[in-house]
């Protein structure tokens, strides 16, 4: 369904003395209908990179994006709107993940007026807010709140909402559940698979959390300082991971060996 | 780069203002109108006004490279000495006002915060408010009336050397420290709520130790920020007062000129001006690249 | 906690509203202080005259309130026009970033290394004294402080995920400018407008007395005090009142900008609780 | 006296915009010297406020109620002038937020310095000697690059490990971390523990361990306590918490972990505003009776060390 090739972003900065950064070099990747992607990695290896490429918000510097057969990686306006409508993102900080001084209600409706997926204004549309609600486990009073008013896990709900409201093809969902508690992240993952089960769409889901990697992936991608490090199916990797990376970042997440490896001393931006 | 632009605008405005010096100057001089069509021409032969735009600024920025600001049209002294005349009663009035915004608006912001939400705070807030809004040349204007018409204990007129700085003085810096107040106390509030201070309390620092060693160098960075921007509108924004308490500064000569189209005296004036406002952003912005590691890292990234 | 500040916000908003039906009426209330009585000249403030009259015989207090509605009025479109073209280019510059941005910059540093009293008699003097003049030199300023808010502003949510996912969910640069961008940064814009109109009436005055700006015999509060320095031995009522009317406007524009301030940071906070 | 710290009935309320909060009610927790204990709980559960309290370091609107014995002084009684010895040099506390918790406008080391230098009377160089030495000891490579750099140029966990280094100094007998690993992935969470070990082998200390990962804290305490809407409901040894949870809340929050298959626990905390009568659990509990609706239960022990609050186990 979606496919990538080779997609790297390097960032240039310096006035006089240019210096290059790799963010992203050369990941390529496939993820079809009704599967899951899983990408993992330490903060700052280009995980984040990768997702706004692949929804086109951050232009690659090069690679190609691959939506069913179609090269997507340098379209415009209006194909690229359409783009959009098929490739979602759900972000990680659900604190500013809708603009504050709109009501939930009329960020969703954002995203189905601008596709004109039922009239403005009709009973339909009303309807189909109703019905995005019960699927999302929101109450319907809730669309009448700002996004101050709901707590991380009903924002998540919300935003979820609005991007099953456009029927994407790929949900791209960037450590979703990484700010929220484990009663809650269970809640968002459970429902998220439920949806991915219902409407069939292929996901790419970034986490550092390997439990969570492991409960929802079909096939992991590790990735350290924007390269690949390794893929797979799930179970293999967790089983037997053949990169040195792999096997030491397994080895810190459960906690087996004590792990001393300086890390760069500035902290790298996500 | 910026300083020439300036000039280079300045000129092009003065250019373009109504008005011919030549005729000007000659009205001052001769003491009314009906001046000879001839004798303006001749002048402005003299003076050098009759050329066009370009050539005018491109003598004077030539001139300008060699250090030399021109003379005066109006006195014939070179520009720089009519500065340097000056230069001492400006610098002194504007440092004796900053010094003083910086005495009350820090010291009392800092005590302000300090009682924060009882009387002093709020007697404070409103006095820095009402200050804030009171214009500083009717300040200028009843204290005037006040001490030294009413009281005599301030000189009148601006001719008494330090003595008749003492109350012009006064006033700037009373009417610049409104914003001190406000920022001192501000900051240190904001401080005070941030997560540093918890780990310097469960540190076991006292609070002394904490706002001496800590808070101080923390809020010290907004503060010269806004004393810089204080004493660059100190620069020019004393004109009022200058012309009001009669003294023999930068700013009360400028507007004469101004008045007068007298263009080396301006063009020099604004260009000196213009340079020391470049300076003091220059300096400003260096002290806080010096003590603030946040700002040097956000050079480096860009 | 909340309740207090918005009740002290009502309060100071009310007694500022009463201020300004004050000023806007004080044609009909005052119109007739503002003509000459030769039999009243400079007069001591009494019952009949609050704030005394002037060596022509109009009474200080019209004068004052006919003066500050000018004064208003003016620093009024002077800051609309500012905060138009302030937010504009703010935006866009942060918004588009770029080339537009670099540009808005140098503009800026140019402008901000002018000594800005010495940049607006410049103007003055292009421009020849007067009421048009002035606003172009106050402008000339205005727009930049609105420019630099709204740039900061804008650069602060930029980067903010819902910005990207307006631009996920298919809207367009201008919708996204207009339903997100604009509305966020207005609320810090507004109290700064109101700040900025006691601060060009503060202006507005200054020139005036000095001479540059609105010229007699028109009644300015700046003028009347420049008139009133003459008598400065003689009949202080006469600066020293029209000054206090300017400072009471101007401390309540100020008060409210403040409050209003306060009260939208409160709200931007009032996100989910920190425990 | 065995323990060396003691909570008897610890109550701490302040006043918010919304109404009254009350972040921890009624806690008791007794830590034996040598003794980790950890303090599990969802946000918004008071575990943080409860950590702050016993230094003193809540809010001023904060109030609180109870008995806080360390080493059988009680803690608040102390003047802020007593606490202050007492801060640092016998009870260690690690705020949360390490990004923001350093001062910035200071140089790491000197802030280690300062600490060094508050504990002991010595001079600043060797305050500096001894402060490369314990960084040295958390396994930073290069401690005199670390210790002239201010905070911004660290990353998250190297700024948590300068805090680690900060609460040695004292070499103190009682710590308190809170959310030490909060918003840091794999590998730099396990450099964070492993420096949180070297800190407590060094100064064999006992300690509070404030997070609300169950995960990291089976990795280094020894008792875990779990909180919920302002009180503790469960404290056991922490084998006994995976084997044998008995409140509902603590199946539900293992059941809810990926490894342990997702299993949704519905609902979400109540307010700590207007807390519900009853069991505080009792909306989102699926063993819920009518007495839970009504009757608040205490703690009770099944075993001597294994207490729960709840009213199947009376």
């Amino acid at each position: 369904m979606i496919k990538v090739e080779n997609l790297t972003k390097v960032y240039t900065s310096g006035f006089f003395k240019r210096t290059y950064h790799k963010a992203v070099d050369a990941v390529s990747f496939e993820v079809k209908a009704g599967r899951t992607l899983c990408i993992i990695g330490e903060s700052g290896c280009g995980k984040s990179t990768v997702c706004l490429m692949l929804t086109r918000l951050l232009d690659p510097t090069s690679g190609r994006i691959i939506l069913d057969g179609r090269d997507v990686s340098s379209i415009r306006g209006r194909e690229l709107k359409e783009y959009h409508r098929n490739v979602q993102i759900i972000f990680q900080n659900p604190e500013n993940a809708l603009d504050p001084r709109i009501r939930i209600k009329d960020s969703i409706l954002e995203a189905i007026r601008n596709y004109g997926i039922v009239p403005r204004g009709s009973p339909e549309e009303k309807a189909l807010l109703k019905d995005l609600m019960g699927m999302v486990g929101l109450q319907h009073e809730h669309l009448e709140r700002y996004p101050w008013e709901l707590s991380g896990g009903q924002i998540q709900r919300a935003i979820i909402a609005r991007v099953i409201a456009l029927k994407p093809k790929v949900l791209v969902a960037d450590e979703p559940t990484s700010m929220l508690d484990v009663s809650v992240q269970a809640q968002i993952l459970t429902l998220l698979k439920r949806l991915q089960k219902e409407h069939g769409f292929a996901m790419l889901f970034i986490s550092h959390d390997l439990d969570v990697v492991r409960a929802v992936g079909d096939e992991v991608l590790v990735m350290n300082r924007g390269r690949e490090v390794e893929r797979g199916g799930t179970e293999s990797v967790f089983r037997s991971p053949q990169a040195e990376y792999t096997r030491n970042l397994l080895r810190a997440f459960y906690y087996e060996k004590e792990v001393v490896r300086e890390e760069s001393y500035v902290a790298a931006d996500q | 780069m910026t300083a020439l632009f300036v000039s280079f605008t300045a000129y092009a405005l003065l250019y373009f203002s109504p008005g011919d010096p030549a005729e000007l100057l000659l009205m001052e001089k001769t003491g009314g109108p009906g001046l000879q069509l001839n004798v303006v021409r001749e002048y402005a032969e003299i003076l050098g006004t009759n050329k066009g735009l370009l050539p005018m600024y491109k003598n004077w920025l030539v001139k300008m490279l060699q250090l030399d600001l021109g003379r005066s049209y109006r006195t014939g002294r070179p520009v720089w000495v009519e500065f340097k005349t000056r230069f001492v009663t400006s610098a002194s009035l504007a440092v004796m006002a900053t010094a003083l915004s910086l005495l009350i608006g820090v010291s009392l912001g800092m005590l302000s915060a300090k009682y924060k939400n009882r009387l002093f705070d709020k007697l404070t807030r409103i006095i820095s408010a009402v200050n804030m809004s009171v214009p500083s040349f009717w300040l200028a204007i009843v204290s005037m009336w006040l001490f030294a018409m009413k009281l005599k204990i301030a000189p009148i007129s601006g001719d008494q050397g330090f003595k008749s700085l003492i109350l012009p003085s006064c006033v700037l810096g009373i009417a610049g420290s409104a914003g001190l107040i406000r920022i001192t106390r501000i900051c240190i509030l904001e401080n005070l709520n941030e997560e540093y201070v918890v780990t310097l309390r469960a540190k076991g620092l006292s609070e002394s130790e904490r706002f001496r060693k800590h808070i101080l160098k923390n809020i010290s960075l907004p503060i010269i920020t806004m004393v810089t921007s204080n004493v660059i509108s100190l620069i020019g924004g004393s004109i009022i007062i200058e012309n009001i308490f009669g003294l023999p500064g930068i700013g009360n000569y400028l507007i004469k000129s101004i008045q007068l189209k007298d263009f080396p005296v301006i063009l020099g004036f604004v260009f000196i001006m213009s340079l020391t406002v470049v300076i003091l952003n220059l300096i400003s912005e260096l002290v806080s690249y010096a003590l603030d590691p946040r700002i040097r890292m956000e050079v480096y990234e860009k | 906690m909340k309740n207090k500040n918005d009740k002290k916000l009502c309060i100071q908003g009310a007694i500022l509203l009463v201020l300004l039906l004050v000023v806007v009426f004080s044609g009909v209330l005052f119109g007739k202080g503002d003509v000459i009585h030769t039999d009243i000249m400079s007069q001591k403030p009494s019952l009949q005259h609050i704030f005394g009259t002037d060596p022509l015989g109009r009474d200080v207090l019209s004068r004052a309130f006919i003066g500050m509605r000018l004064s208003l009025l003016l620093g009024f479109i002077a800051q609309l026009i500012c905060m138009a073209i302030g937010v504009i280019v703010g935006c866009a510059s942060a918004y588009f970033g770029g080339i537009l941005d670099k540009l808005f910059v140098f503009l800026q540093n140019v402008i901000l290394s002018f000594p800005s009293m010495v940049l607006t008699f410049c103007v003055l003097m292009l421009l020849g004294n007067g009421i048009f003049s002035m606003m172009v030199a106050l402008c000339l300023f205005g727009w930049l402080s609105y420019a630099r808010l709204a740039r900061s502003q804008v650069r602060a949510i930029k980067d903010a995920n819902f910005i990207n996912g307006a631009k996920a969910v298919g809207s367009s640069n201008l919708q996204i400018i207009f339903r997100h961008i604009v509305p966020n940064v207005i609320r810090t814009i507004i109290p700064m407008f109101t700040l900025m109109i006691g601060h060009s009436v503060l202006g507005i005055a200054g020139l005036s007395f000095l001479g540059f700006g609105v010229q007699p015999p028109h009644a300015e509060i700046g003028l009347m005090i420049r008139d009133g320095m003459s008598y400065i031995r003689t009949f202080p009522w006469l600066f020293i009142f029209p000054g206090f009317v300017l400072a009471v406007y101007s401390v309540m524009l100020n008060v409210v900008g403040d409050s209003l301030q306060d009260r939208l940071d409160i709200h931007d906070s009032a996100n989910i609780s920190r425990m | 006296m065995d323990s060396i710290l003691e909570l008897k009935n610890v109550s701490t309320t302040f006043n918010s915009r919304d109404g009254f909060v009350k972040a921890v009610s009624g806690v008791d927790l007794a830590i034996a010297p040598g003794e980790i204990v950890g303090l599990v709980g969802e946000t918004g559960c008071g575990k943080s406020v409860l950590g702050q309290t016993i230094l003193r370091l809540t809010p001023s609107s904060a109030r609180t109620e109870g008995s806080i014995l360390f080493n059988g002084d009680e803690l608040t009684a102390m003047s802020e002038k007593q606490l202050q010895n007492v801060r640092g040099r016998e009870i260690a506390y690690i705020n949360q937020n390490p990004s923001e918790s350093l001062d910035p406008v200071m140089k790491v080391g000197n802030q280690i310095v300062e600490s060094i230098r508050l504990y002991e009377k010595i001079s600043k160089n060797a305050a500096a000697r001894k402060a490369g030495e314990i960084l040295q000891s958390l396994s930073f490579e290069d401690p005199d690059a670390i210790m002239s750099k201010y905070p911004v140029e660290l990353s998250g966990g190297m700024k948590q490990r300068v805090m680690v280094a900060m609460a040695m100094c004292g070499r103190p007998p009682f710590m308190i971390a809170d959310e030490p690993t909060k918003g840091l992935d794999a590998l730099v969470r396990g450099q964070v523990i492993d420096s949180l070990r070297r800190f407590i082998e060094y100064a064999r200390c006992a300690g509070l361990i404030i997070t609300h990962d169950l995960k990291f804290a089976r990795a280094i305490c020894d008792r875990i306590a779990i909180m919920y809407a302002g009180e503790i409901v469960e404290i056991a040894p922490k084998e006994e918490v995976f084997s044998k949870p008995l409140h509902p809340y603590l199946e539900g929050l293992i059941a809810s972990m990926p490894q342990n298959g997702l299993h949704v626990l519905e609902g979400s905390p109540c307010s700590l505003i207007d807390l519900p009568e009853g069991c505080r659990f009792h909306e989102r509990c699926r063993y819920c009776t009518d007495r839970c609706t009504r009757s608040h239960p205490n703690m009770k022990a099944l075993a001597p060390d294994h207490e729960v609050r709840c009213c199947r186990y009376d």
